[in-house]
Formats: structure tokens, C-alpha cells, sequence
């Protein structure tokens, strides 16, 4: 599992990497959650790690939320480092008080550290359903206190997750569940890590900026493809850090390109392009020469079957479609 | 006592259960089933010995892996298959999968996947009941890695406080996905912690649906009789793995193989052959009529339309 | 308690009349909550309710969320109208999982309806720091299925929330706490109700569209009225429904301004002024002649020492200024 | 057995939570304090008694009512003041209020309304100090109310799973906000719930300081000596209202007059002057060094700034 070979690694792969490359580096960091020791997760992104670091490094929890984020905030307020898993991210939902209201306001009220991180496997794509679909970064975005990370692909899921176990604050880590096996890459040589609250360009172009991430980043990334092939010069912006987010780098873009498009696999209502837009609406005003538009999920819960999941989820061509709409304006 | 007539009749539903997950799982390993599967292999006794103590007009909460017991309180098989083939016409319309679903008519619940909403929700049913003063019962089950959540303690303590008619069974399948009991609790039965909330309770052979029945039975009826709530444990082994894509091999063969001996489905059959119940013809009869069923069911599920992408935000509101 | 007197009516007493007129009207309609019967709730609005409805209607629930959200859920489903008191709004989070999970998704799932309401105290303002003045509403909007209602004045409590109580759909009903005691009116005579869904303008004007709602209607109709003064013509629409919100009476109103600003008490970042915000970046950009100021609170916790809560609050002047700002681009 | 020294130390520190607590509420009904307060009048000898037997490194996990609590665990009073004042230099910069702080540097939480997130949260600092081979105790502290909540359940199921270095008190203070028990339990005892986590428990008169320290002294030092974890209920009665505002009409005359009668600091008084370790000089003596103790702490923190306004968003990230 080294990381200086010049083989491609699975965005799975990647986040086991960092959580070994952190457990090696610190003895405080520690991993609790249901079934993350011996059968290594649901999606085994802790596979092995048990056998290499032991059961007081790698801890199988009960079927409780409540006693898995509050004991990770717990431990995180002694000054260990503790990296809790949610089996999928929607059940974030059933300890969501310990996030939002002990994590988040701890340091605001005492100036004490509660370096904890929140991991679990969010969004769409692989017939979930209602219940194990969910994408719930605008939730915690909207909570003061905590940093929001959803990366995009196996090398920022491995740089951010390390930013975000040495983070001496709350960070809730979202990892897309169908990047997992879908995304693969040659991981930088050596040790690396990328910080939170940093956008990346991840293609440059002089006509439209689309603001993206996690899942919809290759998305984004094959519709600017198509629409190079018609001439369109399409810059596509990786979020990456959903809060913190980089409004500077949006900004600067939007400027050059006067034109934004804004795409998630969110339902509409407030996920996270509602604040860039609105962002944008205000402080890049006087750049803009077009509407800024947005492609999302409906305003409905994840559907189960195939084809209303298919619906459901921004496809290529529904990017494509809204940005020659921007484009033409 | 159990009467003949009921006795063939918990055989003839704990057959129908296992006929109609067999099925599934076949299709799932074909890879024709959309989505994932959760079986009860080996839960027979209890799904069916439980949820066959309700009447109509009482309700039940099942969870992920109480497909079985659905069927006791008489969901119609199609919609189970129409449901896990995603179909427009099923009873989530596509909208959820596998064993999310359920027959509001019949009160049966749709469960979602939240360890063990179904609880806090049958009080709250129960309570309905009692405000209304109708003399329904609510049922809920869950499995005994979800006892470790505080919303189950929320609804044990409610219910005994307003001596509500709600029966809670526990399955305790020896396994939450593949966590042991051990890594859930340092108790023998989850029956230890009754006395915490004053409720009546009982731990039973959950492979011997007599036992199982008659334990819901007594529940059921003092509920429904404004004897307040009952905490039920029922011990079995789930049999396959946590959904249809786990192979495990965290369970130690032996246990398997110590269960398999205990098929709850196998033993009642030589009961009902000893006691003259059943019989060869009849116990044929009935697997050939489970089979059509069954057969007819899939095959019906399989051809029916998906439903249309357009329609995917249709719904969302009354 | 009659509601065609001249008296002018509290928000509170509004809402505690609505409650009496639904409770009459609906034998199904009954109350669940922490210390809600005998002591009439945290702030006296079920207050008499138990006296004159018996404790079959008004019920006193243990200090446990998951069952009083869980409970009320599951009459629902039976056809009961459960109105479920959280005893402060910020308690919401103590049982999210029922609301947006349980309660938000089953008409989707199964058609069936689920006609239950979340009432709660929500809201900054009155010395209650970080755990005793949450406003979640952008939370649930953010949840298809869920309606979500923050009225400004009492004859909007009163006829909203009886129109949320006869709804067949899951709503969270927030009461601003400051609003009980500090908003009085004369209601209307008779039975009304109010729909919900439909913002309305509370004040019209010409030059700029304010968009607000809750208790920042009041600051924003004193800031009009500071504007008029010098020579503003300032429209105030108060959303009332924050989900689904009425964006065609936005639309309409800018339309006619061209320029917008939008007031919320929340924090910034994914408040429901975003999804304003960005709605009106993309479909009504042609008119815009401005950028879309947004007001709101800060990106923190809500501070309990009165300089920083008074700091965190929107005010007039900030509300006036940031007008004046927008009237002059 | 609870040597004479420890028997005085404990009544120096009731003494002193009960001075500081009258302030408080004397501030209050002046208008001069900010905010809301909940005391802990009556409960005097168990807030002292459990968190005395905690050492230096071992953590205490408040509620809103336990403030006498933190003073025993070491808190300097000044801070108690400093925050109901809201003042710049207080524990929370005025971020927070009333009991809402701590002293993270003494392993006093900073609590939440949230009840009883300090119960798991203790489970996992309990989890430090297993994991770091601390001889270190966790104890938190909540009300029979707050046992209704689910969290209460999942920790002491996590804590007895891993036999985790902590001491669970619940205050019986007779009612939650307005709910008597009868509204909250139907047992007699929160302590009928330790059997059900397999876990060491005890019921105690929360009004005698001894009984109740010896109780957690043993759940204490049990748990440091890797002996698991300890359900401690104590018996007592919340002699004010909720909160300041509230004039607790709900509770029955007679019932507090019982209570008055059994009035924690009056009894133990007693009993100290009649084992001789306590005389009238010494009492007074102590009175008055409580008595300046806390004007000086409120005159300093009142005349203290408040924070100003422009930073109000100071501090939410490390
Ligand atoms: C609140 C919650 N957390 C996590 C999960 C993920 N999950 C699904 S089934 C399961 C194990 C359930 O075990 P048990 O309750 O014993 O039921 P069984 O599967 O054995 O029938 C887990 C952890 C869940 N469904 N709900
Ligand atoms: C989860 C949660 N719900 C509601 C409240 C509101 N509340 C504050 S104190 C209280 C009563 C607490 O009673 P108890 O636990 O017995 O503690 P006591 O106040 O008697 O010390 C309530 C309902 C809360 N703090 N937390
Ligand atoms: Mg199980
Ligand atoms: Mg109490």
C-alpha cells in the first residue's frame, strides 16, 4: 500500500492510504464505527487496517450514533484524534446533535480544539435508494463551527483527508460512494496534503466557468470535453472544501469568463451552488454577461429505480444543454 | 394452544416465506434483481410465529430483513416482487427498493433504513389506537444490534409510561451485519433490560414458531386487552450473510453448521408429520403451490415496466 | 379567547388560538410535548389547553425527541392531525432523523399521507445563546418532502399554522420566540386560514424589492420606512412559507424594482436568502440593474452576551445601509 | 470511611455552592444578572459528594444544574460569575451563558443544553483514557429526566461493552422542568436499568453528602482500577423552579416542606457539630470567607467589560 509506485490507485484505495500514512504518523488518531475493524467497513475502505494497527486503533462500535460521535468528540476534546465513520452518510442523521451542536460550538464557546473528523459514504449512482444516497453537505455547510470536504478524486481524497485529521476542528468527510471503485489515479510520490478551503481548476477555459464537485466533477469535466469539441473553452472548478469554500477562486473565474454555470448532484433547494450563486449574484455581479445557471437533482429523495435514479442525477447532457443556454445568452 | 388448523397454517406462511427468498435470492445472483437483498434464512419461526399473532386492523413495523413476516400479515407477494424488480406499478412505484416497502391497507408499515425507526413509530400508532379507543395492536420488530440505538430505549419508555398496546420483538440473530452479540452488549438477553422500564417481557426459541406464536399471541391479546406493552426476544441465526453481496466469513462454520441442524422450517415439519397434521401429499401440495406462486409472481415482476424517468420528482407531496 | 374582538392579539396568543379553533374543529387533532399540558409549554403557548381538552389532547411527552417526533409520526400515519411541540427549536436536531427521514420521505415512498406538525420556538433575540435560539429552517427546506413555515406576525402565526395543521403533508412550523410577546395585531374576524406556499407584501414599492421573513419583517418594514424618508420607495414581501417559497411574487417584485436585497436573521452561508439569491441570479437576471445584496447574521454560533448577540442580529441601519448601497449602484 | 478532613472539605464546598447560588438568584431577581438561571438548591450533597471524589485528570461532565458540581471539581468561582455576566474575560468570552462553561484545563466540560450529551461524550473520554493507559475517571452528571433520552441508553451500553473508565450520576431531583417522575419512568429506581448493561450500580439518599460520596468513591476508584462502569442514582428534590422565571407552582407545598425538613447543609451541619468536627466559630468563620469570597467575585466580574460587538465571529475555528 505504498504510495510512491506508479500504479493507478482507486479513490478507495486512496482513503485507506491516508488513514494509514495518519495512524502511522500519530499515535492519536484512532478509528471507530460500526463494523470498520474486522470486516472493514461496508465499502471496505478500512480493510486491513485492523490486522496491521489493532483493535484500540481500529474500534467496531454498536449500532448507535449517538455513542459513536459523541465518544469520537469526547476523545477529540482530550486531545486524541479521532476519525468516526458513519456506516453511510445518511446516517449522519441519527447523531446529527453531536455534530452540530457539541463539535460545532465547542470551540467557539471554550477555545478548546476538538479535532475530530466525520467520514462517510455519500451520494448517489449505485441504486441506494432514499436511504443510503443522501448528500448532506449543505446541512453541515450551514453549521458554523464545522469544515465540509467532498472531494472529487482519489488524490485530493487522500491530501484532504489528511488536512482534515490534523484539523484542530470538526470536519465532516464525504466520501462519494461512486468514486470509490469508479475514479482512479496515480497518486503523487511521497507524502502530500492539500488544504482545506482551497478550490482547484481542474480544466482552464476562457468562455464559461462551471463550479462543481465530488461526483459531478467528471461529469463536469466530459460535458466541457463536448463542448470543446464545439468550440466552447469551458473552465471547470473543483470545489473540493464545500465549507470553508473558495469564493476568491470562483470569483477570480467568473471574471475572466463572465459566465458561471453551477452544477451538483444536490436536489435544488439550498445545496451548496445556492450559496455560490448567490455569491456570485452580489460580489461578481459586474461580471456577469448571462444568467447564472444550475444543474441539480430535483427537489425530491433519492429514487430507488433505475430510471428515476438516472433522472435524478445531473446527466452530461443536461450540463452540456444548460451551458450552451449560458452560452448563448 | 395452537390449534391444527393454525398450526398448518404458521407451515404453510413459514414455507411461503423461504419459497418466496429463495426466489429472490436466485434472481439476485443472476443478477436480474435491481438493488440489494437482506434475507431472513433461518428467521422463519420468528418472522412468521410473531407477526402471525396479529389481526386485521393491528399494524406492524418490520425492518431491512422482516420481509417474512410481511407476509404473515398478508402482504400479497407481488407487491415483494415488484418491489425489489423496481417496477412502476409496485408499491413504492420504484421509488425505494428491497424490503423498503409494505401495504398501508393492510398496516403494514414502509420501513426506511434508520435503526429501529419502526419503534418510536409504533408507539406513536399504539397511541393512535389508544386515544381512539380501538382495540388494535401495534407490532414492531427489530433485530438486536438495533436495540443498542436510543430511540429503542425512547420507545420502551414511553410505551410503559402510557401502558401502551405495542409488542416489541427482538430478533436476535446472533449478528448486526458482522458485528457478534458481544461487541453489542454484555447481557444474555436483551430481556434483561425489561425491568428497566417495568414491561412484561419473554426470551424464546425463536426457531420454534410454536413458541414464538404462543409468547405473541399472549402479548398481543394483553395489549389488546389495555394490558400495556411486552418486550419479546426471540434467539436464532441468521443463516446467510448481512445482504445478498456478503459472503460472511466473519460467522464461524460451526455455528452454521449447529444452526442448520435447528432449521426452524425442518423441525416443524417432522412435528406437524409426527402429529399427523401433515402429511407427504400435503406438504408437496403445498410446496408445488408456493412454487407457482412464487413463479408466477417473479415472472409477472420481471415483465412489468419500469417507471419513467419524467415522473422522478412526482410525489413528493400529498 | 375569541377570535372576533378588537382586542389586539400576541403572537403568542394567535397561535395558542389556532391551536384551540383546530382542536374544536378535528377530533384527530391533539398535542404532544415536553411539559406542554399542565404547564401550558416552555412559553405558555398551550397554556389552558390541557383544561379545556383533557389529557387525551394535550400530552405530556418524557424528555426524549426520538419519541415525541416518532410517536407523532406514527399517528399520523393513522390519520391523526399530531401537532409535536420540540421545547426550543434547536432540540430539532436532538430528533432530526424523524423529520427528515421518517416523516419526509413516506408520501414519496408509499403515497400515503403524513399529516403532522413540528411546532417550535425558534430565533435569536432574546438572551438565549448558542442552544436556546436556533433557526433551522434552511435545514428543512433543504428536505424535499417537508414544508417549512416562519410566520412574522400573529395573523400569519394563526392562520398558517392551521393551515399547516390541516396540510397532509409533514410541516416544521417555527415560531420566532421573539415574536411572541413583541408582535401584536387585531385578527381578523372569524375563522381564516392562510395558504400556505404564498409570500405576501407587506408594504409595496417601486425602487427595490427587500425579501425577507420572520422577525427580520419588522427591522425590514422600520428600514423602509427610514428609506421612504429619504425618498425610497422600498417593496417588503414577507416569505412567510420558506418551503416551497413563493418565487413568482419575487420574480414579480424585482421585476418591477430591479434590484433586491435579502434579509434573513440566519447565518449566511446556505440561509434561505441563498436559494433567493441564487433563483434570482438565474431567472431574474434581465432585471436585475444591481447586485443581490443579501443581510444576514455571521457565520458563527448565535452569542448570548448581549454586544454580540446585538452584533450577530441583523439591525435597521445595517438593513437601511446595505439598501442604500443596492438603491445607488 | 470518610475522614474528618474530608468531612469539613465537603462542607466548605456545600456551603460555598449554596453562598454562590444565593447570589446568583439574588442577582437575578435584581435584574443584574444576564441571561437564565437553574439552581441546584436542595441538591447541595449530591452535586458535592459525587464530583468530590473525582481527582486532579479525571473529567466532569455537567448539566445546566450542576454548577455546585464544578466547584467542587476545582472550579474557580470567578468564572461562575464571569459568565452569568456575559463578560469578555469570562470562560466563554461571553459566547455563552449562566452554566454553560467549565474549565477545560481541570477537566471540567463546557455543557450543552443537549441532554445528556455529556454521557456519551464521557464515553469517549473515558475511551482516552483506556486507550492511553490513563488512570483516569470520567463522570457525568444529568437529571432523571434527561434518562428518557436515547443517547443516556447508547452511552451506558458503549461503557459497559468496553468496561470503560466512567461513573454515571443521575440526580432524582423529583421532576423534569414541570414532568413529575411518574411522567418520565414507572420504576421506582433509574438504577432498575443497570442490569440491563450488566453494570455496578447504586441507589443513594442524595441529601446525605456521605453516603453519596462514598458511593462514588468506590464507582471512582472501581473504574480506575479498570472495574468498569457505575450507575449511581441520587435521591433528592429540586427545591426552586426550573429556571429563575419559573415559580414552580406545579410542585406540592407539602412535598417541599418534607424536603426543607431534609435540607442537605442543615442536617449535615448538624451532624458535624455533633461529631465535634465542625463548632459555631468554625461555621461562622467559613460563612464569612464564602461570604467575601463571593461578593468579591461578583463585584469583580460586574464591574467587568462586556465583549464588544466586532467580534462576534471570533473564534468559531481554532
Ligand atoms: C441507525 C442505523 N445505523 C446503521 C445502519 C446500517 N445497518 C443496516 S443493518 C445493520 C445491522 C443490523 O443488525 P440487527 O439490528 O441485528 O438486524 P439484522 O440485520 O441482524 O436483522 C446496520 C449496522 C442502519 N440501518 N441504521
Ligand atoms: C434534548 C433536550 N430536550 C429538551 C431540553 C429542555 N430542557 C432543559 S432542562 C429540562 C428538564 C431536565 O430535567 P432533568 O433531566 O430531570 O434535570 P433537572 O433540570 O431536574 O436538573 C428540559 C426538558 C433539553 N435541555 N434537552
Ligand atoms: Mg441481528
Ligand atoms: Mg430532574
Amino acid at each position: 500500500m505504498a504510495s510512491t509506485t506508479n500504479e493507478e490507485v482507486t479513490f478507495l484505495d486512496a482513503i485507506n492510504q491516508a488513514l494509514r500514512e495518519e495512524l502511522d504518523r500519530d499515535q492519536d488518531v484512532f478509528i471507530l464505527g460500526e463494523d470498520v475493524a474486522g470486516y472493514g467497513g461496508a465499502f471496505k475502505v478500512t480493510k486491513g487496517l485492523l490486522d496491521d494497527y489493532g483493535p484500540e486503533r481500529v474500534i467496531d462500535m454498536p449500532l448507535a450514533e449517538a455513542a459513536i460521535f459523541g465518544s469520537a468528540i469526547g476523545a477529540a476534546l482530550m486531545g486524541m484524534r479521532p476519525v468516526a465513520e458513519a456506516q453511510y452518510a445518511d446516517f449522519l442523521a441519527c447523531g446529527f446533535d453531536y455534530i452540530v451542536n457539541e463539535a460545532a460550538k465547542y470551540h467557539y464557546r471554550s477555545g478548546h480544539p476538538v479535532p475530530v473528523v466525520f467520514r462517510a459514504p455519500s451520494g448517489a449512482g449505485v441504486r441506494g435508494g432514499p436511504f443510503h444516497s443522501a448528500s448532506p453537505e449543505a446541512w453541515f455547510a450551514h453549521v458554523p463551527g464545522l469544515k465540509v470536504v467532498v472531494p472529487g478524486t482519489p488524490t485530493d481524497a487522500k491530501g484532504l483527508l489528511k488536512s482534515a485529521i490534523r484539523d484542530d476542528n470538526p470536519v465532516v468527510f464525504l466520501e462519494h460512494k461512486y468514486l470509490y471503485r469508479h475514479e482512479k489515479e496515480v497518486l503523487p510520490e511521497g507524502e502530500y496534503t492539500i488544504p482545506l478551503g482551497k478550490a482547484e481548476i481542474k480544466r482552464q477555459g476562457t468562455d464559461l466557468s462551471i463550479v462543481t464537485y465530488g461526483a459531478m466533477l467528471r461529469r463536469s469535466l466530459d460535458a466541457a470535453d463536448k463542448l470543446a469539441e464545439r468550440g466552447h473553452s469551458v473552465e471547470v472548478i473543483d470545489l473540493r472544501t464545500i465549507y470553508p469554500w473558495d469564493s476568491e477562486m470562483i470569483l477570480e473565474s467568473v471574471e475572466k469568463t463572465s459566465r458561471a454555470l453551477l452544477v451538483q448532484e444536490d436536489v435544488r433547494t439550498l445545496g451548496i451552488m445556492s450559496e455560490v450563486g448567490a455569491v456570485i449574484a452580489d460580489e461578481g455581479f459586474e461580471s456577469l454577461d448571462a444568467p447564472v445557471g444550475r444543474v441539480t437533482a430535483p427537489d425530491s429523495p433519492v429514487p430507488f429505480s433505475p430510471p428515476l435514479e438516472d433522472a435524478f442525477i445531473p446527466s452530461v447532457e443536461r450540463i452540456v444543454e444548460a451551458a450552451e443556454k449560458t452560452l448563448a445568452f | 394452544m395452537v390449534d391444527d388448523k393454525t398450526k398448518l397454517e404458521l407451515y404453510r406462511l413459514m414455507t411461503l416465506g423461504r419459497a418466496v427468498e429463495d426466489k429472490l435470492f436466485s434472481l439476485y445472483r443472476q443478477g436480474r434483481l435491481l438493488g440489494a437483498i437482506y434475507l431472513g434464512r433461518g428467521q422463519e419461526a420468528t418472522e412468521i410465529g410473531a407477526a402471525a399473532a396479529l389481526k386485521d386492523g393491528d399494524t406492524l413495523a418490520p425492518t431491512h430483513r422482516d420481509l417474512i413476516a410481511q407476509i404473515a400479515h398478508g402482504i400479497d407477494i407481488h407487491r415483494i416482487f415488484m418491489n425489489h424488480f423496481g417496477r412502476a406499478d409496485g408499491p413504492t412505484r420504484g421509488r425505494d427498493g428491497n424490503t423498503h416497502a409494505g401495504d398501508m391497507s393492510k398496516g403494514i408499515l414502509y420501513n426506511i433504513s434508520m435503526l429501529p425507526d419502526g419503534y418510536p413509530v409504533s408507539t406513536g400508532i399504539a397511541l393512535s389506537f389508544k386515544l381512539r379507543k380501538q382495540p388494535q395492536v401495534a407490532m414492531a420488530y427489530c433485530g438486536e444490534g438495533a436495540t443498542s440505538r436510543g430511540d429503542w430505549h425512547e420507545a420502551l419508555n414511553f410505551a410503559s409510561i402510557k401502558q401502551l398496546p405495542v409488542v416489541f420483538i427482538v430478533i436476535n440473530n446472533k449478528f448486526a451485519y458482522s458485528s457478534p452479540n458481544e461487541t453489542e452488549m454484555v447481557i444474555e438477553s436483551v430481556t434483561a433490560r425489561a425491568p428497566g422500564y417495568a414491561m412484561k417481557s419473554a426470551t424464546v426459541d425463536g426457531n420454534d414458531v410454536i413458541a414464538v406464536h404462543e409468547a405473541a399471541t399472549e402479548a398481543v391479546e394483553r395489549a389488546r386487552g389495555g394490558g400495556g406493552p411486552t418486550l419479546i426476544e426471540a434467539k436464532t441465526m441468521r443463516m446467510l450473510g448481512h445482504a445478498g453481496h456478503d459472503p460472511a466469513d466473519y460467522v464461524p462454520e460451526e455455528l452454521l453448521k449447529e444452526w442448520e441442524e435447528k432449521d426452524p422450517i425442518k423441525a416443524y415439519k417432522q412435528r406437524l408429520l409426527d402429529e399427523s397434521v401433515l402429511d407427504e401429499a400435503k406438504i408437496a401440495a403445498i410446496d408445488e403451490e408456493h412454487k407457482a406462486a412464487v413463479e408466477e409472481a417473479a415472472t409477472m415482476a420481471e415483465a412489468a415496466p419500469l417507471p419513467d424517468g419524467s415522473e422522478v420528482s412526482d410525489g413528493v407531496y400529498h
